[in-house]
């Protein structure tokens, strides 16, 4: 029980991260992103990359920092496959969405995204094939906190979750208390006011998708350190992170955190009330439980107010 | 210095392309004076305020602010300019607080603090809901806080769409006045409103406009005493309808 | 030749099939605004629910009345029907990417059942076994892949007419009301609840009768076919071929299977043999390519929809003369 | 003096610790075209809102014709013969002025699936009646021409006539007007209050909440006006005018 | 010679384990039109994708079947698409389908009614085999209790469900039994609620792609490294991503062939042609399927229909022909034997494969385990003693 919910915490935080730049994506560009969760395929296999190179070149960069199996090179590797993966995002931006956005309503860019996100998936396919690869081929065991009740943590999963609650705090800071962030909310109510209110439009899109891929190149690396990298992980990642986004409400920094918590933990109490087989349906019966009650989620605010 | 601030030639501008609704529209704002556009709903005067904010596409003429070309310019870069414009829709972020809609535009100036002072003194009502989301205000409230969004940057030139309607008599009339005011302080104001008599009262200056074109313009006391257009545009006695 | 026909009217029957599921979408979504995330959950609803009604007993299992055909076919379709009431119930208050996100969670729980609940639904392996209607007469021949295509668009005729003459008339115009402003809608005494719930449950009963076609031609259905993709494909269709209009949908839906069956044609035809083996890969790419292209080059769809179009002849309206605004 | 078509009692309502309509008691007389004054925020757009049934009272009641409907939903009110128009114009955007309009009246038999399914002839006949009507409320409001154009693309003013056509179109008995003047022009407004006046002498009763104190004076009568929630005068347009307490905080020096 | 006699294969190459399958089967098609090919044709491989969808794998077939006029067609992986293909597309048709790896007792049962005209045929055996050799395993090995992780699909429910028999006739108490959903984030849950029973050790019938994740999750949180896992698992990708020095006690089990070289000699073939051993499930199968397939079509001569090419699939593995094996060679010869009228014992990578009336197989077993130089054969079961147990069982 205390060990599912620590599980589900675990887990759920590396949905909050990404949770994080998909509502803050969401909220500005005012549709559901589906190719965004593709970034953390990007993110993850950009890191690979630069983590080997580095490791290549500087071998003393490839020791794990303890307890994590993070190394120094993985964290350079992370800070390069950030910038990669926000610029990429603003790529994407730049060849489809912006075009699109022009003339026509948020759902052709939803489906725009889908294509996105067929296209971006398979390219990985295309260069680093079906196989699984993985940062560093120890398995980091798990350290026990506590024998009765049983609780088992890794180490990676509780830097993981504190790099969520930091990022959290200091994203929900810069939302309610810089211009900045006024700027960023304006734009995502009104892109005409905003624009004659001094704001210039195309450097806060790229503002935010700088910062959406950032996040989701950081919890793709975070991801790809407790479990593996596939060219299908982004795939993986769409619902949940969607999940996380809507329970938290759109738009919220805390509402994403917790959405991913939430998301998370359903997933990791399911077990405990239904059959195995029935888990992937668990979260959604929870955000429809939320919804019921909160129909914008926890955080989120009615648009048409 | 020349004499006009702001300087429209020949402009064509609309929504979609090939669908002008305004046709070869020309009008000069002098400076430090007040100019009102009226004329008909539906006439284009939203449509020319936005066409000089940059909001609508232009597809021929020029646009000129203070003997430089602005007419293809983003319209974010224009506060920079010293021009302001308030819509006359959708002029408030209903998300953000009164306190951050007003940070927004106020966020590259160093003194910010006062500047909200002063706006706060020029609209009391405000005052007490500072805290509050935009959207819950009452449409006149809103209507002040858009206004003095538009200030806020101490604007040299300003576009106000019908910044009166839905504010009560006495506001109103502190609005108008308020305008009148700034034009004493360097401010050049564009004005387009539907509450003719009150507005050209305190004009220097009127265009009016119907479908999409010039019709006429004149000194304001001049356009509020002919009793033409006080006939067609002023609601004196009804002409042509249905 | 033959084989030509035969495929062509294979490929017909299956793009038939979507684009009755893709009126039903256009229902929810071009008129009432409805994101529905979760159509193949409906989709699926129908086609279960056909094939338990009509597929023959089997041991351990639930089900397998062999009803006739029609009464199978119609007891799927209420199925589908039930499931949008109780479904609508719950979530229709509920907008936009809310919605999706919560129809997408019914689908995928949807999917969850048929994948565990063996008794009822045979689990991951299946449903199968159902007498297809004629086929006894026919055979299952090449004749027969005409009669059931013949089958299917009757059906998708009956359901484009209802829909044109729904949309059309002043109960459309009422949804679409709805689809622009609620509140205003509602000091105009339209009653959005009701009038959601409604296009909701039609439309969704639309799906499930494309669900029952699909089961009764595959004579097989299994968690496999719940996979959100067919949502996704549906949508895709809509999109493509312009959300609100029912020309568009029916277009959108062979042109965009036309596109995931041909672009696996081609690549299996023409792309060199070292290629192969990646095909799989690239024809996603390429169907991503289509769908990002078309949405750049006709981001309205093929058959934008047209405002202002309503019940009667628009020539029947007056010349127009206003002149208040004449100087 | 007849009775009441409609009234409240001490209705209130609150926006968490903000009261902004407070014990607001209230009759409209049949056939009066009453005008609601106030300063902004002094909330008269929540009391709309709460007899049109667009917001739940925190307490008080609601009667049409003697008859309580505190609470009630607003499509229900339509039904009644309550009709109201928005401060903030609400058209529905992408579908024409002429479909905006031919929404408006109840229970159309097309609006059924029955209906539209299979009463094709009588849907099409009443389709044509609504229509000519429509128009003709259209052509009246200078936006004949635009009888096709989506909705969403009007000026400004041009969605306040459209507020206001689509409320008449319903032919109800009372009609709530917010602000129908505020961003139409005067020579038009001219041509609205004719229209209100012959509806208004044809028994339709007109509950205005207005700023344009011209329009006020001349046509409304009696007035009410709202301060910080509450009532703080009832009376003729003229006795509004020399109303200390209007003068001071509505009307200002100016007038 | 420019004529060419069209086979159909579908595949899902656009999954990761779907891809080297295909390739299997295109090389098949090369070696055996090396050898000779079909009346002085060559067979050309028509390879579509049916992406694990149902609908697009029926497509493909109908493609292949109406378009291309195929009478062969080889596919697919998933019984799930495989069932509709046959029922719907192939069956009707007349065209005969051989696939590699569906293993669903329902084929079983459609080709028992007749569903299939003896046109269905696959070189897997079902799931039976499999579970029987794992509680063996359990058993000799001495393990008192089990937990069970398995994949949630036709496949892994039913496997797990002989399994979950198997083990309880052989003296092993299941204590836990956990379906693993495919396209999760995270085994997390699963692993924790399946590490909760303490079981001796754990029984997996995955796939490399959540197994990987499952079974790194599983060892991290300090699970028992006593596994036992299926041939599914029997994938370089696999062990290199789990780690050997994890892998010291991990158990395969996979159908075989009586200790020929047959089996060993694919694995050498195989890696010459591609690189890498064998990994990944269902590669010796799609090898063999393919190559009794095309045998017997050039058997049957190039206008042959589906039904006589079927007919001619006993005369390829035929256990009193002469035995030839999957090499280039082998086919050469076997492709002179057929044409004499002869009949041959194909042994391929799964050995001598057999069909019954339904088109199954059986087979006997090995278990095998992850080795320094790939995968190690460890013990060979042998068909009498797979068929005991399974009496057994059945009391
Ligand atoms: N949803 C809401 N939440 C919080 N406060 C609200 C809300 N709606 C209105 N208010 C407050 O209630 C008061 C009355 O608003 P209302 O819109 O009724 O004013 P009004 O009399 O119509 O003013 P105006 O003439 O400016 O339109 C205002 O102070 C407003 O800020
Ligand atoms: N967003 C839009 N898209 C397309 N056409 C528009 C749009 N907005 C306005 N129009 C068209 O432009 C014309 C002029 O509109 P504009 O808003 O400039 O009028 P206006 O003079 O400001 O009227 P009002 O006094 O009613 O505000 C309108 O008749 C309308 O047909
Ligand atoms: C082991 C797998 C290759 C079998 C396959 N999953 C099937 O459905 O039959
Ligand atoms: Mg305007
Ligand atoms: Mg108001």
């Amino acid at each position: 029980m205390i060990q599912n919910l620590v599980d589900g915490i675990l887990t759920g935080s590396i949905y909050s991260l990404a949770a994080i730049g998909m509502t803050m994506v969401m909220h500005m560009l005012r549709f559901a992103n589906f190719s965004y969760a593709e970034l953390l395929g990007i993110g993850g296999y950009a890191a690979l990359v630069f983590d080997r190179l580095f490791a290549a070149l500087v071998p003393a960069l490839g020791v794990a920092i303890e307890p994590l199996t993070l190394t120094w090179a993985l964290v350079l590797a992370m800070l390069v496959a950030m910038v990669i993966t926000g610029a990429s995002a603003v790529l994407f931006d730049w060849l489809v969405f912006k075009r699109i956005r022009a003339k026509a309503d948020a759902l052709s860019m939803v489906f725009a995204s889908f294509g996105v996100a067929l296209i971006v998936r398979n390219v990985i396919t295309l260069i680093f094939g079906h196989k699984a690869e993985l940062y560093s081929q120890d398995i980091a065991f798990a350290v026990v906190l506590s024998r009765d009740p049983m609780l088992l943590v890794k180490p990676d999963q509780i830097f993981t979750l504190v790099a969520a609650l930091v990022l959290m705090l200091a994203f929900h800071l810069v939302l309610t208390r810089t211009t900045f962030g006024y700027a960023l909310r304006a734009v995502a109510e009104n892109p005409n006011l905003s624009q004659v209110s001094g704001v210039r439009l195309s450097s806060m899109v790229t503002a935010v998708w700088m910062i959406g891929g950032g996040l989701s190149a950081a919890a793709g690396v975070f991801y790809a350190m407790t479990n593996h990298l596939s060219p299908v992980m982004g795939h993986n990642f769409v619902l949940p992170v969607f999940a996380a986004t809507i329970v938290g409400g759109i738009g919220s920094v805390y509402g994403a955190v917790l959405g991913g918590f939430i998301v998370g933990i359903a997933s990791g109490l399911a077990l405990m009330v239904l059959p195995s087989g029935y888990t992937p349906a668990m979260p959604f019966v929870i955000i429809l439980a939320v919804l019921l009650v909160r129909p914008h989620g926890l955080f989120g605010e009615d648009r048409d107010a | 210095m020349s004499d006009t601030v702001l300087t429209i030639e020949g402009l064509e501008a609309g929504y979609v392309r090939d669908l002008p609704i305004l046709r070869n529209v020309a009008l000069t704002l002098r400076r430090q004076s007040l100019t009102t556009i009226i004329g008909p709903n539906g006439a284009g005067k939203s449509t020319l305020i936005k066409a000089i904010a940059g909001l609508v596409p232009v597809s021929a003429g020029r646009i000129m602010l203070d003997g430089a070309e602005i007419t293809h310019l983003r319209p974010d870069r224009m506060g920079e300019l010293g021009l302001a414009y308030v819509p006359q829709t959708d002029n408030i972020f209903r998300q953000l607080s009164i306190r951050e809609n007003l940070a927004l535009v106020m966020r590259r100036m160093p003194d910010r603090a006062s500047r909200l002072q002063e706006l706060l003194g020029v609209f009391p009502a405000l005052e007490p809901k500072l805290g509050d989301r935009a959207g819950s205000l009452s449409g006149g409230q809103r209507q002040m806080l858009a206004v003095a969004m538009a200030l806020a940057r101490r604007p040299r030139v300003m576009l106000m769409d019908e910044p009166s309607a839905g504010l009560s008599p006495k506001i109103t009339a502190e609005v108008l006045d308020l305008a009148r005011g700034l034009t004493g302080q360097g401010v050049s104001i564009l004005l387009v409103e539907q509450n003719v008599k009150q507005a050209l009262r305190v004009s220097d200056h009127c265009y009016i406009l119907a479908e999409g074109r010039n019709q006429l313009d004149g000194p304001a006391a001049q356009i509020l005493s002919d009793p033409v257009v006080g006939e067609i545009y002023l609601g004196g006695k009804r002409v042509g309808a249905a | 030749m033959i084989g030509l026909i035969s495929y062509i009217a294979f490929f017909a029957t299956m793009a038939g099939i979507m684009a009755i599921a893709v009126l039903g979408l256009n229902l929810q979504w071009g008129n009432t605004g409805l994101f529905n995330g979760g159509v193949v959950a409906f989709f699926g609803m129908g086609a279960y629910g056909t094939m338990i009604l009509g597929g023959r007993p089997e041991a351990e299992q639930f089900g397998g009345f062999e009803l006739p055909f029609l009464i199978a076919f119609a007891g799927g379709i209420l199925a589908a029907g039930l499931m949008a009431w109780v479904v609508g119930k719950l979530t229709l208050r509920l907008r936009h990417d809310y919605l999706a996100i919560a129809t997408f969670g019914v689908a995928i729980a949807f999917e969850s059942v048929t994948r565990n609940a063996e008794w009822l639904t045979g689990g991951a392996k299946g449903l199968r076994g159902f007498p297809r209607p004629f086929e006894a007469a026919i055979g299952d021949g090449f004749t027969y892949g005409l009669v059931f295509l013949a089958l299917v668009l009757a059906v998708l005729i009956v359901v484009y007419v209802g829909l044109e003459r729904l949309v059309r008339a002043p109960y459309g115009r009422v949804l679409r009301a709805i689809r622009e402003d609620e509140v205003a809608a509602r000091s105009l005494g339209k009653d959005p609840a009701r009038m959601r719930l409604q296009a909701f449950i039609i439309g969704s009963m639309i799906m499930g009768a494309a669900g029952g076609l699909y089961v009764t031609f595959y004579a097989f259905v299994s968690p496999q076919d719940m996979a959100p993709i067919l949502t996704f494909q549906l949508w895709a269709m809509l999109i493509v071929g312009g959300a609100g209009n029912n020309r568009g949908a029916v277009l959108g839906a062979f042109l965009i299977w036309g596109a995931w069956t041909l672009s696996g044609f081609a690549l299996a035809r023409y792309a060199p043999a070292s290629m192969q083996l990646y095909a799989g890969s690239v024809q996603y790419i390429l169907i991503g390519l289509v769908i990002v292209g078309m949405l750049l080059w006709r981001p309205q769809g093929l058959v934008p929809e047209r405002i202002g179009k309503t019940f009667n002849d628009r020539a029947a309206k007056a010349p127009t003369n206003t002149g208040a605004h004449q100087a | 003096m007849s009775t009441p078509v409609l009234s409240t009692k001490g209705l209130t309502r609150d926006f968490g610790p903000f009261r902004a309509v407070d014990g607001v008691s209230l009759d409209i007389r049949p056939g009066t075209i009453t005008g609601l004054i106030g300063p902004n925020g002094a909330g008269k757009t929540t009391f709309f809102n709460l007899i049109s049934g667009a917001l739940k009272p925190s307490a008080g009641q609601v009667l049409l014709n003697g008859q309580d409907i505190t609470g009630l939903p607003p499509e229900a009110l339509f039904g009644k013969g309550l009709a109201r128009t928005f401060q903030i114009p609400r058209p529905f955007r992408r579908m024409s002025l002429l479909e905006n309009v031919m929404l408006a009246p109840q229970g159309q038999r097309g609006e059924t699936v029955l209906g539209a399914l299979f009463s094709r002839a009588a849907v099409r006949a009443e389709e044509a009646r609504l229509r000519d009507k429509a128009m003709g409320i259209l052509e009246f409001m200078t936006l004949g021409k635009l009888a096709d154009h989506p909705a969403g693309q009007i000026s400004g003013g041009q969605m306040k006539l459209l507020e206001l056509a689509r409320a008449l179109m319903g032919d109800p008995a009372v009609i709530l007007l917010d602000e129908p003047a505020a961003g139409v022009n005067p020579s038009l407004t001219r041509v609205l209050i004719e229209r209100i006046e012959e509806l208004n002498r044809r028994g339709t009763t007109f509950f205005i909440i207005e700023h344009d104190m011209d329009f006020v004076m001349r046509h409304c009568d009696p007035v009410i006006a709202l301060a910080e929630g509450k009532v703080v005068f009832e009376g003729t347009a003229a006795e509004a005018q020399t109303n200390p307490l209007l003068l001071d905080a509505y009307l200002g020096a100016a007038e | 010679q420019d004529c060419a006699v069209k086979v159909g294969v579908v595949y899902p190459t656009s999954i990761d384990w779907g891809k080297p399958i295909a390739a299997t089967a295109l090389w098949v098609t090369d070696m055996i039109n090396e050898a000779g090919g079909i009346d002085g044709c060559k067979f050309e491989a028509v390879l579509r994708d049916d992406q694990s969808d149902p609908k697009v794998g029926v497509d493909a077939a109908k493609a292949l079947v109406d378009l291309d006029k195929v009478q062969l067609l080889l596919g697919t992986v998933a019984s799930g698409v495989t069932i509709p293909m046959l029922t719907s597309v192939t069956a009707p048709a007349g065209v005969m389908q051989m696939s590699c790896c569906s293993s669903s007792n329902r084929l079983t049962q459609i080709a028992a009614e007749g569903t299939t005209k003896g046109l269905w045929f696959r070189t897997f055996a079902t799931s039976n085999v499999q579970a029987s050799v794992a509680a063996i395993l359990a058993r000799d090995s001495g393990y008192k209790t089990i937990s069970i992780l398995y994949k949630n699909d036709d496949w892994g429910q039913d496997i797990a469900k002989l399994a979950a028999a198997a083990f309880e006739a052989a003296g092993v108490t299941v204590v836990g039994s956990t379906a693993i959903t495919d396209g999760q984030p995270s085994y997390r849950a699963e692993v924790t609620e399946a590490l909760g029973a303490k079981a001796d050790a754990v029984y997996m019938a995955i796939y490399p792609k959540e197994g990987i994740s499952v079974v790194r999750e599983w060892l991290s949180l300090g699970g028992t490294q006593n596994i036992i896992g299926t041939n599914s698992l029997k994938s370089d990708e696999f062990k290199e991503a789990v780690g050997m020095r994890y892998l010291a006690n991990f158990q395969g089990t996979d159908t075989s062939t009586p200790r020929t070289d047959s089996a060993t000699a694919f694995v050498d073939a195989y890696t010459a042609q591609f690189g890498a051993a064998p990994s990944g499930p269902g590669l010796p199968n799609s090898f063999d399927a393919a190559a009794i397939a095309l045998l017997a079509y050039a058997a049957a001569g190039k206008d042959a229909k589906g039904a006589d090419i079927a007919a001619k699939v006993p005369m390829v593995t035929d256990p009193a022909g002469e035995k030839i094996g999957g090499t280039v060679e082998g086919f050469t010869k076997a492709l002179a034997l057929l044409k004499e009228g002869k009949s041959v014992s194909y042994q391929g990578g799964t050995g001598a494969v057999v069909f019954d009336a339904n088109g199954d197989v059986s087979a006997p077993a090995v278990a095998w385990a992850f080795g320094d130089s790939g995968i190690e054969e460890k013990r060979y079961i042998p068909l009498e003693e797979v068929g005991a147990f399974m009496d057994s069982m059945a009391k």
